[in-house]
């Protein structure tokens, strides 16, 4: 891999979740960021401009959010990792080329610093409304990675591992932050990334096919310019990747797609259980609410409540199977989000009928309160 | 000395441009009578004069007839989203410089849903050869009006006649800050590769719009005859006239079209003013970090 | 892109005189803006108020302008030339009866030789990061067939208000471009600026080394979109058509 | 309130599904199309344009999807019934502007003829995986009305119907169409206009000076007015008050936002009114052990399955979606505590299967007969799969993908299989 770790932070540092997000970055060896300015994503871009100089990094504020991933996509298959900053309404610009990043497979990083929403909404206030669209925004079929940091440290460690995924199943990874997590300051140990190398082609170049993949399900890849005259497409292609339009094709390429992701869930998940094992009530909640749910357990418990917390690192693909077990130990599955029922469904489906399940939408307002959780706890 | 024999032999029986086509996608998709192949044998031709390292030479197009170029042409090769394959191929020039970028789509997809990206790479001024292919209508789906339609030709989303201005392209280029642009038709072979050539050697936005028949849609609704018939027309209308002043060059309904070499300057790549840019720009060395805490 | 960082008032307040003084409805005028001007800037103007998401404002303005055409569709637009640019141009080209007014909030630092006397934090993050071009937008506008075209900064009150109401009477794709900044650097853009009346607009782009031209560049005639396509369908239709009153 | 007789084609006609939407339209009473070319859903543009002039409508092409959305927004506040016809890759740009669409509570209607995806994928060829975009493909919480017909005659009616409920919520209402229906000719009864009931505009009647945008009334919804009739309207795609009053984030970090902003209602309006809204065809529902669940093309595909397997002596029932969105899950529950299981086909890898399975609340198996696109299923799959939920003993953890005669003939074995190596 190209990068190199010339003015790469070590250390210890004071930095708000955006600006580890950027610095995150910069340590897996993102050198290049495209951007088209929005709250409250800002700082992540202002953080990588001050930085870019000295990691060679390139910047460029492209005119709109849909030319701007197009270009990461485009910076990506040249053998650099490349990331893109915006928040909800950007994202919805955005989705067609989630899609053609899904049918390119390119591995490229989307950071999505949520707000309040639908449409302008609250620019500065956090919210948890993109969680269902980073799914389901694009047109078609397909699965992707999406994580959700709540804290500066974990916005830096996620970035880096963000990288990592979307190297090692070649397909757009979301980073689904909000804006509490982004402007929230904190502690951040930068320590050197175990980074995933991307997977080069290494046969003969007369015999290199852009989409044959090997058992894992994952083609290996090239860069431009290396000689290999190679043809991508949006079109449903062939392992040559040239357009056959019938769909035997199509399930070949769309069928693996979605695999290559469903049946590595198991490596790819990760949750953060608290407290589960005997407990009656459990609060699933992920990103910023998730703190305020681990609080509540905690006081829950000071109450002599059995009360427990699994808290969603990874959103998607969901953890089905881990809130299946759960949801069978278990009375009852709260899930707290700051939305009007999201991942909430998704959980009521995984519990199978055997917990019941409440939601709390939570407000902007009650971000940093817990009490409305621990209501919700000793009601049940 | 057999060795050679043969090798001698295989290159008399090689056709030039087999080295550039990805002769297993061949015949393609285009219509007989279609200028698109023109193009692209203007393209290869210029190719061979530049004699570049091919390996370092990409090719990005968008959708539509035009858009399938990518997809015959044996380079690194992307075909993209509709209208994006500018913004595509900015992401590629900025994260390898080293590679010479083509942009190759139609009218529709560069001026229509793409007229944005297109205004803004020439704005920036990256480095890169846009060709496009005009001719004057959505051939893909079918038919419909396209904002280089002229008045009062007849489309299947202007069953009435089109009663849109057309954009005029090389215009719109200049204005956006474009340092050469040129219109040729598809008649006018040699001329486009020399432009073609041209374009490739100026740093920055190079913009060769190619005048083109389009014998399935265009020229049949408007009952205008064959493939071959527009290129007769282009024969006895088309003025060549270098340096021309961009506002003349509006193209009416089968009237005279103007062509030729309008727009040659120099203006700083986007490279170039964002490496300034870094070495002025204060980076945060770690020290400062520190301070910052 | 807040509408308090951009010192919107001056301009909003040149609209109302503008309204004031001009013989028109203010009931049919409706205003279409991705800027979100607060209720007390737009309420004491009568007018109806629209915001749209960041870049579509003329957009939304063609469909009002088409669903109802007895409107006058005045567009105010922060994001002209970076999401909005393709609107732009198409809307020019078509040539739709709407009023565009830039509000222009693009920072130059450096002006007929003279550097900004203001010191400025995220400079480099001024409309297009720092360093690269503007558009020059008279000249775009122009070269894709806007029929008026007039750049003032917003303190020139007079002038200002004059232009909006002409254009407000005018029918076709106009344009008036704002300089609309904070307070301070607006004067430092004012005393930096010279009227010129019908200069080419090739030369009206704003660089460090000349001046800040301002004025009325543009003003001519050219059948609106409703116009042509009213004459072209009536045309091959014949009385079956029914044409669209305006 | 009737349709306007000179807006309704009345006869018979032998035309497709596409030509079908254009049609339904203007008996709609639509007087605006914004658009852009995109296969497969182009012939319904240019059926609409052919017939506009004729009505007083107006089609205009825009420059890209962004502005055809854009346009569709301005044209309804202007007092027009406006609509926009696109499919995936246009659908995925209008994404932003539905979003304000529903936030500014704008009464529209988008067709998207959908086509195999993702990305470019197979243009000319069909699709149903844009399901769970049409409900969730924009930022923020907001609800919207989606239905999905499956015939020419059906792609009529359901434009009605579509534009009604859009006036009736003053929301986004999709017609998930795809490219078979599209481009399905068959013939077309379009009944007098007497016989067609057209929902008016919900317009405020009271006097001027007390009109407030976001006011509801008992069904949550509120009366619209238009532009320019001198109401001095304030309409703003930021979080608002009932007034349309902007509501800062400072107010937003104090207050209660349920309470103070108009947020809670675009959902609310839909999910409290969903009894009204939602509408399903049950088929031998009562006494069945398997049913199958099926919306679109899909639907009718299924219905071959359906007599095979009743004629092999299975008690199989049949529920169609009409409304996709909002889903009926009441429905679904009840009928999960009677049978083995339910039997979805639908031509992607699964969307509205989950939504099946979590209204089942793990009472009843659900298989899946999954399809990439480009074409529709084979009987044979969900005859299978019928059969294999009727012999079925254990309770299934999750949604089972069936795996189809298409997959085997493709990968040999299952994709699975395979990556497990």
């Amino acid at each position: 891999m190209k990068e190199n770790q010339k003015g790469v932070l070590e250390g210890k540092y004071k930095l708000s979740g955006n600006q580890a997000c950027a610095e995150g970055a910069i340590s897996a060896g993102c050198r290049f960021l495209g951007y088209h300015p929005i709250t409250p994503s800002f700082e992540i871009v202002e953080r990588y401009a001050q930085r870019c100089g000295d990691v060679d990094g390139v910047l460029i504020q492209m005119e709109d959010e849909i030319s701007v991933l197009a270009a990461v996509l485009g910076a990506s298959w040249t053998g650099r990792k490349a990331i893109t900053v915006t928040s909800g309404p950007g994202l919805s610009l955005m989705l067609e080329h989630v899609g053609l990043g899904v049918m390119l497979e390119t591995p490229c990083v989307i950071v999505d610093v949520q707000r309040g929403g639908p449409s302008e909404g609250l620019p500065n206030s956090p919210g948890s409304g993109d969680v269902m669209q980073a799914r389901w925004g694009s047109h078609g079929d397909y699965e992707l990675i999406a994580l959700s940091p709540n804290s500066p440290q974990d916005m830096f460690d996620l970035t880096i591992e963000a990288f990592n995924f979307s190297e090692k199943y070649r397909t757009p990874v979301l980073i689904m932050a909000d804006e509490a997590v982004g402007h929230m300051t904190d502690e951040v140990v930068i320590s050197p990334p175990e980074l995933v190398e991307r997977k080069y082609y290494r046969g003969p170049k007369e015999k290199y096919l852009p989409y044959k993949w090997d058992k894992d399900l994952i083609p290996p890849m090239v860069d431009i310019g290396q000689g290999y005259k190679f043809h991508v497409t949006g079109l449903t292609h062939d392992e040559r990747g040239y357009p056959v339009m019938d769909e035997y094709c199509q399930e070949w390429n769309v069928h693996r797609l979605i695999d290559k992701i469903r049946l590595y869930s198991d490596e790819i998940v990760r949750i953060e259980e608290e407290e589960t094992e005997d407990a009656d009530v459990v609060v699933v909640s992920y990103g910023i609410s998730s703190q305020d749910a681990q609080n509540a357990v905690k006081r829950a418990r000071e109450d002599g409540i059995k009360a427990g917390s699994l808290r969603l690192v990874t959103i998607w693909p969901f953890p089905e199977k881990q809130v299946t077990e759960l949801a069978r130990k278990v009375k009852t599955l709260i899930v707290a989000e700051m939305n009007y029922g999201q991942i909430f469904y998704e959980v009521e489906r995984c519990s199978r009928g055997s917990a019941n399940t409440v939601l709390i939408s939570r407000q902007p307002s009650q971000v940093h309160h817990h009490e409305d959780i621990l209501e919700a706890i000793k009601k049940v | 000395m057999e060795a050679s024999k043969t090798l001698t032999i295989e290159k008399e029986q090689r056709h030039p441009m087999d080295e550039l086509l990805r002769m297993d996608r061949i015949p393609h998709i285009w219509c007989p009578g279609c200028g698109i192949g023109a193009a692209v044998s203007a393209f290869a031709a210029a190719l061979e004069k530049l004699e570049f390292d091919l390996d370092k030479v990409c090719v990005v197009s968008g959708i539509g007839c035009t858009g399938r170029v990518a997809g015959y042409i044996k380079l690194d090769s992307f075909h993209t989203t509709h209208g994006r394959a500018i913004p595509f191929a900015t992401g590629i020039k900025l994260g390898n410089p080293d590679l010479k970028v083509v942009v190759f789509s139609g009218d529709g997809d560069l001026v229509s849903i793409g007229g944005n990206h297109f205004i803004h790479a020439a704005r920036r001024n990256i480095d890169m050869v846009v060709i496009c292919v005009n001719n004057f209508i959505y051939a893909m789906t079918g038919g419909q009006v396209a904002p280089t339609t002229p008045i009062p030709a007849y489309t299947t989303t202007s069953p009435f006649g089109n009663f849109e201005p057309p954009s005029n392209i090389p215009r719109l280029a200049e204005a956006a800050g474009a340092v050469y642009v040129a219109r040729w038709t598809a008649l006018h072979l040699r001329r486009l590769t020399e432009s073609i050539v041209e374009a490739f050697q100026r740093p920055g936005f190079s913009v060769v719009e190619v005048i083109s028949p389009c014998s399935m849609y265009y020229s049949r609704i408007n009952k205008l005859g064959e493939g071959i018939d527009m290129l007769r027309f282009y024969h006895d209308n088309a003025i060549i006239r270098h340096g021309e002043p961009t506002e003349n060059l509006d193209i009416d309904y089968q009237k005279q079209i103007i062509i030729g070499r309008f727009v040659d300057r120099e203006r700083p790549t986007f490279m170039d003013s964002y490496r300034k840019w870094l070495s002025g720009a204060e980076s945060i060395s770690k020290e400062k970090v520190d301070e910052k805490n | 892109m807040k509408a308090e960082e951009k010192n919107t008032e001056l301009v909003v307040s040149a609209f109302h005189d503008a309204l004031e003084r001009t013989p028109i409805e203010k009931t049919r005028v409706c205003m279409v803006s991705d800027i979100p001007f607060p209720p007390r800037l737009i309420r004491p103007l009568g007018v109806d108020f629209f915001h749209t998401t960041r870049g579509r404002a003329i957009p939304f303005a063609t469909g009002m302008k088409l669903g109802n055409p007895k409107l006058k569709v005045v567009v105010f637009i922060g994001d002209l030339v970076t999401l909005g640019g393709n609107h732009f141009v198409h809307a020019g080209r078509r040539n739709m009866d709407i009023l565009i007014i830039c509000v222009n909030d693009s920072i130059y630092t450096r002006i007929a030789g003279e550097e900004l006397p203001v010191k400025l934090e995220r400079i480099r993050f001024s409309s297009y990061g720092s360093f690269e071009e503007s558009f020059n937008i008279p000249h775009l506008a122009n070269s894709c067939g806007a029929v008026y075209i007039a750049r003032w900064t917003a303190l020139h009150k007079e002038e200002l208000s004059g232009s909006i109401s002409y254009a407000l009477q005018k029918n076709g794709f106009s344009l008036i471009d704002v300089l609309s900044q904070k307070s301070d650097i607006l004067e430092f853009y004012h005393t930096n600026s010279e009227v010129r009346e019908e200069e080419d607009t090739n030369n009206v782009a704003i660089t460090e080394d000349k001046k800040i031209i301002v004025g009325k560049f543009i003003d001519r005639q050219r059948p609106t979109f409703i116009d042509s396509y009213n004459k072209q369908l009536s045309r091959v239709m014949g009385d079956k058509f029914v044409k669209i009153e305006v | 309130m009737k349709a306007n007789p000179e807006d309704v084609f009345t006869g018979v006609y032998y035309i497709d599904g596409d030509v079908a939407c254009a049609y339904g339209a203007i008996a709609a009473g639509c007087k605006f199309l914004a658009g852009y070319p995109i296969t497969p859903s182009t012939e319904a543009a240019e059926a609409f344009v052919r017939r506009a002039p004729e009505v007083g409508a107006l089609f205009i092409q825009m420059e890209d999807e962004l502005g055809s959305i854009a346009a569709v927004l301005g044209a309804a506040w202007a007092g027009k019934k406006a609509m926009t016809i696109t499919s995936g890759p246009g659908f995925s740009l209008m994404m932003e502007n539905i979003g304000l669409g529903a936030a500014l509570e704008i009464p529209f209607v988008i067709i998207n003829i959908q086509r195999g995806g993702p990305s470019t994928g197979v243009p000319t060829r069909t699709g149903q995986a844009d399901i769970m975009q049409s409900r969730w493909g924009s930022h923020g919480d907001y609800e919207v009305i989606a239905l999905s017909p499956d015939s020419p005659q059906e792609s009529f009616e359901f434009m009605i119907k579509a534009f009604n409920l859009a006036e009736r919520y003053r929301c986004p209402v999709m017609l998930m169409s795809d490219e078979c229906v599209g481009h399905m000719t068959e013939k077309v009864v379009i009944p007098p206009a007497s016989e067609i009931e057209i929902e008016p505009r919900r317009f405020y009647k009271g006097p001027k000076e007390d009109y407030i945008p976001y006011k509801r009334e008992s069904d949550l919804v509120s009366p619209i007015v238009k532009a320019g009739d001198g109401y001095n309207l304030y309409i703003i795609g930021l979080t608002h008050d009932e007034r349309g009053y902007p509501i800062s984030d400072e107010e937003a970090l104090k207050k209660d936002l349920d309470k103070i902003s108009t947020n809670r209602y675009l959902v609310d309006k839909i999910r409290k009114n969903r009894d009204d809204i939602i509408e399903v065809v049950e088929d031998q529902i009562d006494g069945a052990e398997v049913v199958v669940v099926s919306y679109g093309i899909t639907s009718r595909v299924a219905l071959k399955a359906i007599e095979q397997a009743r004629s092999d002596g299975i008690k199989v029932g049949s529920l169609r979606l009409i409304t996709v969105w909002p889903f009926p899950e009441k429905r679904i529950e009840e009928i999960a505590a009677r049978v083995k299981g339910f039997v979805v086909p639908e031509i992607n890898y699964g969307q509205v299967a989950f939504e099946v399975d979590r209204c089942s609340h793990g009472e009843a198996n659900v298989i899946l007969v999954p399809h990439g696109g480009a074409s529709v299923h084979d009987p044979k799959d969900i005859l299978g799969a019928i059969h294999r939920v009727a012999s079925e003993k254990k309770r299934y953890e999750n949604v089972i993908e069936y795996t189809t005669g298409l997959e085997m003939s493709v990968f040999g074995k299952r994709l699975a299989e395979i990556a497990r190596k």
